[in-house]
């Protein structure tokens, strides 16, 4: 792996996108174009996994459905206990932030996609699924967390069951998981003749219209980067520490009980570092209305998700290798 | 006042912002006090109580919509009564001020 | 024909789209997103039939002329004679009503090109020339049949001349119209490799982003499909009926009087079949602002559009099938 | 009133509601008038006699504009008495109340 | 009046128009005033001393924005002697006026 | 070269998009299409230049910059000088309008690349370059021409330092030119395989996209060019004039100083004749408010850009075509 392999277009156009608002470009993107994007990239991925999903063996998919529900049960609540107990974060605060690293940013898992196919690794069908069931339980760890929160904090906790039941109905039909699993339901279900009448469009042109996309995350990045001093030292360290932990449990689970290649592992690790900016933050806003929006997203899209991009895929890939090389059981 | 008083009706101009949210069941209310006129304006942002919301914001996308709406006082009156209990949850703001129609268009008040 | 060719992507896109809408997730496509899809499938489909057009004798396009100009003026008249003697629908809502089941619908044409298309069936140039010159003609026939309804109805009728000039000009000057008959010209003029150049973007992708297309469609046509109480089960049945009388007449038209192959009957019969909510809901909301919107964009939205996508298509291609093999005159 | 009124001047604020169709007749006719500043919203939905109109409308594409414009009361009536008779055609609202502005931007009234 | 008294609050409404270039500027100045509400419309058009503005327009790309805040009659002095000093650099308008605020939504002023 | 090639596909979607216009159509792209499209071509087009550069040598690059500075720097000051002494514009005016034509139309440029590839012409790495260079310089001559201008007025210049330096960092900073030279570094930097990834989306159907802006840029057109009463004779001749005297000097420079081939000498020629309406115009708004924006729009968009994209582009190969065959200095 060269230097000029991790020169992916996409995470060229991310730092393009970072650059710009570092020098106060009046670049910027229409947000609608922003809206357009997203919904065209969920469908893509949505229909090429749907695709995979169906040539291979369902069956062994389920450990995959397991290791979701697990990392987003698991890490919001490792999360919460580092907020809480290294950095006396709030309470409700150390909440809302956990439920973000229980889920998944599908920005980060594209552009761990784009950066497979730049090094030309194949890897497992089952990864996209974690990706579309780990959107919404952390959902649920967050509102239990936020409840416990209250409890610890002594006030009445009313227990709002109209806003439980909405925030979980919410988590079910929120658009961007009916997309990913729709479209995973169609890709599975058209013949192949059918399939590649739409591929020029949904995978064809997939890698550069995820330029397009990062570019545009990343003067988003940038926009809240440069509010990392009000969010201070200890959030931005954990922004980079938790996603390494995340990573960390990912090429486990990736290695050792799901026993994929070095591109499974390498999403599968993705997807446990990676955190939600999404589907979570508007959720938080809801259930946790005591919480400061500026963390968690200044820590999601602002710390995270760059670091992710940057740092995180390469290093994440290099780690998988080395997994894979050293400790190969079978 | 120098314009013609014949061509003015004194009105109440009533101005609600709201979470985008919960426009439909405001509107309902609006039909059931047989209001027959309002204006809209969709993504408005803004400051309030529950802090800012801002339509091109990335990841929280809340948008507040403002229904401006001219009426006869004791509709005017209606309208408040009824919807005044529910403001509370609505959050937002309801103002009130008064205000002259110019007689010409159809009277959709 | 078997089942999974049916499952055409663009249709199970209009499916997910109508899911999306029935268990109410908050999915939604930005509408400059709608527009801006509108705008290239039209060009797509206008270029592409000119280029067939180019290709062919311009001679026997005539009678295709003629066969448009017939459903346009005729079924409108049909619809309105069974809205008035068995609906006892009041005559200006069935003046409206009418006028949009002699236009077509361009998203029921394409999705038909995409049932065509996937399984593999060509189809003659001539029906795109049919679809464009549809538009306009049942608006006229619209203002007609409002005329004569006022009278009917006695009112004083206001011969509101510039009403009348303001919408025939506006019939000519619609921005769908013109660019259909546009890209049509230049598909036309251009040379093939001219064309070349620019066939990637508008035939190569189109197939892909009429699933987009269609999955908004789908959400439209869900939430007009939830007000269907409002409007009555006659009005319903009626949105089932006269797709079908349409499309009995389109199955004659082109088999007996045009004798095309099975796949331009298809074709035929669905601009038969289809009714428009494009060019003729604002037309008829200035021409008959008495009649009741919800009434006709419910039918042309919410049932008829629906009907076709879902059920009407593969049934007319069996439909022409059947004829083609049986009733074959030459 | 508490605000210094020197640095206040009374004046009406005018705002119209009207179809996006009209717009440019109704503004020819403000420049007309000498008007020299207005504030124009646009896709704006709302209620009427002519029933609802919604910009995100998917078939029927329907938009108001608002114009709100502040100025002095003779030109106010001025403003009045020229659109007055267009109204009937135009539709919508036209509603007039009092306002104050703040002496420090450019006298664009 | 007959809406009873006891739920409405008199207070000042005061609406900024303005270059959406010096949004940032003149929140920050309403921010030090202690301002808890303010609503904001974006891509509004408009005609002033600088000309024209029509956010759709391909080529000059200007929008104004409007910022709409309730206050009660002290806070609005605030307002108006802080921002007063600038509105010569903003352009734009800046309108008071009387108003009503309906009791129910958290007090955001 | 016949009739047929010159019937482009993007400059016959122009002229649909004039017709448009002229007829009143209410046909109109949503705003924020356009500026997608835009984002879109921009990329394109510096992502195929950067890559263009990185195989060929950038020594050679340095005489297209100083050609692009002294056009960028020259032409103002000759169009100032015609606006004066000719057309006794008011000096304000002639400044705001002479600096549109020191930069350049990227739409321009892409058409005349669309030209070129649909007749089969090849043309140097280097016109890119001079592309997103010639930008910026013409607005810094129009500061100091709007200063000479009101201190020929003789009104008391406020040496508004402020403003000067706003506008040059903006001139840098800006969207657009930033867009170009970053997508151009990337389109240097990344691998080839890499670049074939995001090739379909950036090249393959780029031809198609620029149809559809040029239909966008024909209505825009058409709504400038309606304009162009109160614009006057004069100004409309020198909007046909000016870009002819650009392309004599870029005809010169582009065969006896740069010796490109044919297809660079019209690429140079086209940079020389054509005219901004994306950055300069809201500079000159903001540093010469005095000066009519309804003049040099009126100019820029309704009346040299059409002339160039209908009638100079053919012209201008046909006069490198003649110039190449006759002196050749080689
Ligand atoms: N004092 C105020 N003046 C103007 N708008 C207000 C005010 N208070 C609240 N709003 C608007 O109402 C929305 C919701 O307010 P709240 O429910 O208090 O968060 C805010 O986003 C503002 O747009
Ligand atoms: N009483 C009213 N209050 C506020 N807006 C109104 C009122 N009446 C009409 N409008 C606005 O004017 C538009 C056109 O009204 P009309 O011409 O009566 O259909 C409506 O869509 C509303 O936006
Ligand atoms: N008299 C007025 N009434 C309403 N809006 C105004 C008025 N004067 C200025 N404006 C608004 O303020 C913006 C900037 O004004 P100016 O700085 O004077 O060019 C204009 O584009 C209008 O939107
Ligand atoms: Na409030
Ligand atoms: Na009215
Ligand atoms: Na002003």
């Amino acid at each position: 792996m060269s230097i000029s392999s991790l020169l992916v277009p996409a995470i060229l156009f991310f730092a393009l996108g970072m650059f710009a608002c570092l020098i106060k470009s009046d670049l910027k993107f229409p947000p609608d174009m922003h809206k357009m994007i997203v919904i065209y990239l969920l469908i893509g991925i949505g229909l090429h996994g749907g695709k995979a999903l169906a040539g291979s063996d369902m069956g062994s998919a389920l450990p995959a459905v397991w290791a979701a529900l697990a990392f987003g049960c698991g890490l919001p609540i490792v999360a919460y206990i580092i907020l809480r107990a290294l950095g006396k974060i709030d309470p409700l605060n150390a909440a809302a932030i956990s439920a973000h690293y229980g889920s998944v940013s599908a920005g980060t898992y594209m552009t761990a996609v784009a950066f497979l196919a730049g090094i030309g690794v194949t890897y497992e069908a089952y990864p996209v699924i974690m990706l579309a069931i780990m959107e919404s339980p952390a959902i649920m760890i967050g509102l239990v967390l936020a409840g416990y929160s209250r409890r610890v904090l002594g006030g009445e906790v009313k227990a709002d069951k109209g806003m439980m039941k909405h925030l979980i109905i919410d988590a079910f039909t929120n658009g961007s998981i009916l997309l990913l699993f729709g479209s995973m339901a169609i890709g599975a279900a058209v013949s192949d003749a059918s399939y590649h009448k739409i591929e020029p469009f949904f995978e064809l042109i997939f890698m550069g219209a995820l330029c397009i996309f990062l570019c545009d995350m990343g003067m988003e990045a940038g926009k809240r980067l440069s509010e990392f001093k009000s969010v201070g030292v200890f959030l931005v360290s954990f922004g980079i520490a938790m996603p390494l932990i995340g990573a960390v449990c990912g090429l486990f689970v990736g290695h050792f009980l799901l026993g994929y290649s070095v591109g499974g592992i390498t999403l599968v690790t993705v997807l446990a570092a990676s955190c939600s900016y999404i589907a979570v933050p508007p959720a938080m806003r809801l259930a946790v209305p005591e919480a400061n929006p500026s963390f968690y997203l200044t820590l999601s899209l602002g710390v995270t998700f760059p670091f992710n991009v940057v740092v995180g895929i390469p290093s994440y890939y290099a780690a998988a290798q080395y997994l894979h090389a050293t400790y190969y059981p079978w | 006042m120098v314009i013609p008083t014949d061509i003015l009706i004194p009105m109440k101009r009533i101005e609600i912002v709201i979470n985008e949210d919960s426009i439909d069941e405001l509107l309902e209310m609006l039909h059931a006090t047989d209001v027959r006129g309002y204006t809209v304006i969709k993504k408005a942002g803004g400051l309030g109580s529950t802090g800012m919301r801002d339509p091109d914001d990335y990841a929280l996308k809340e948008n507040n919509m403002i229904i401006v709406l001219a009426c006869k006082e004791d509709q005017a009156k209606n309208v408040i009564m009824t919807i005044h209990p529910r403001l509370k949850d609505f959050g937002g703001m309801c103002l009130i001020s008064d205000c002259q129609w110019t007689i010409g268009p159809a009277e959709s008040y």
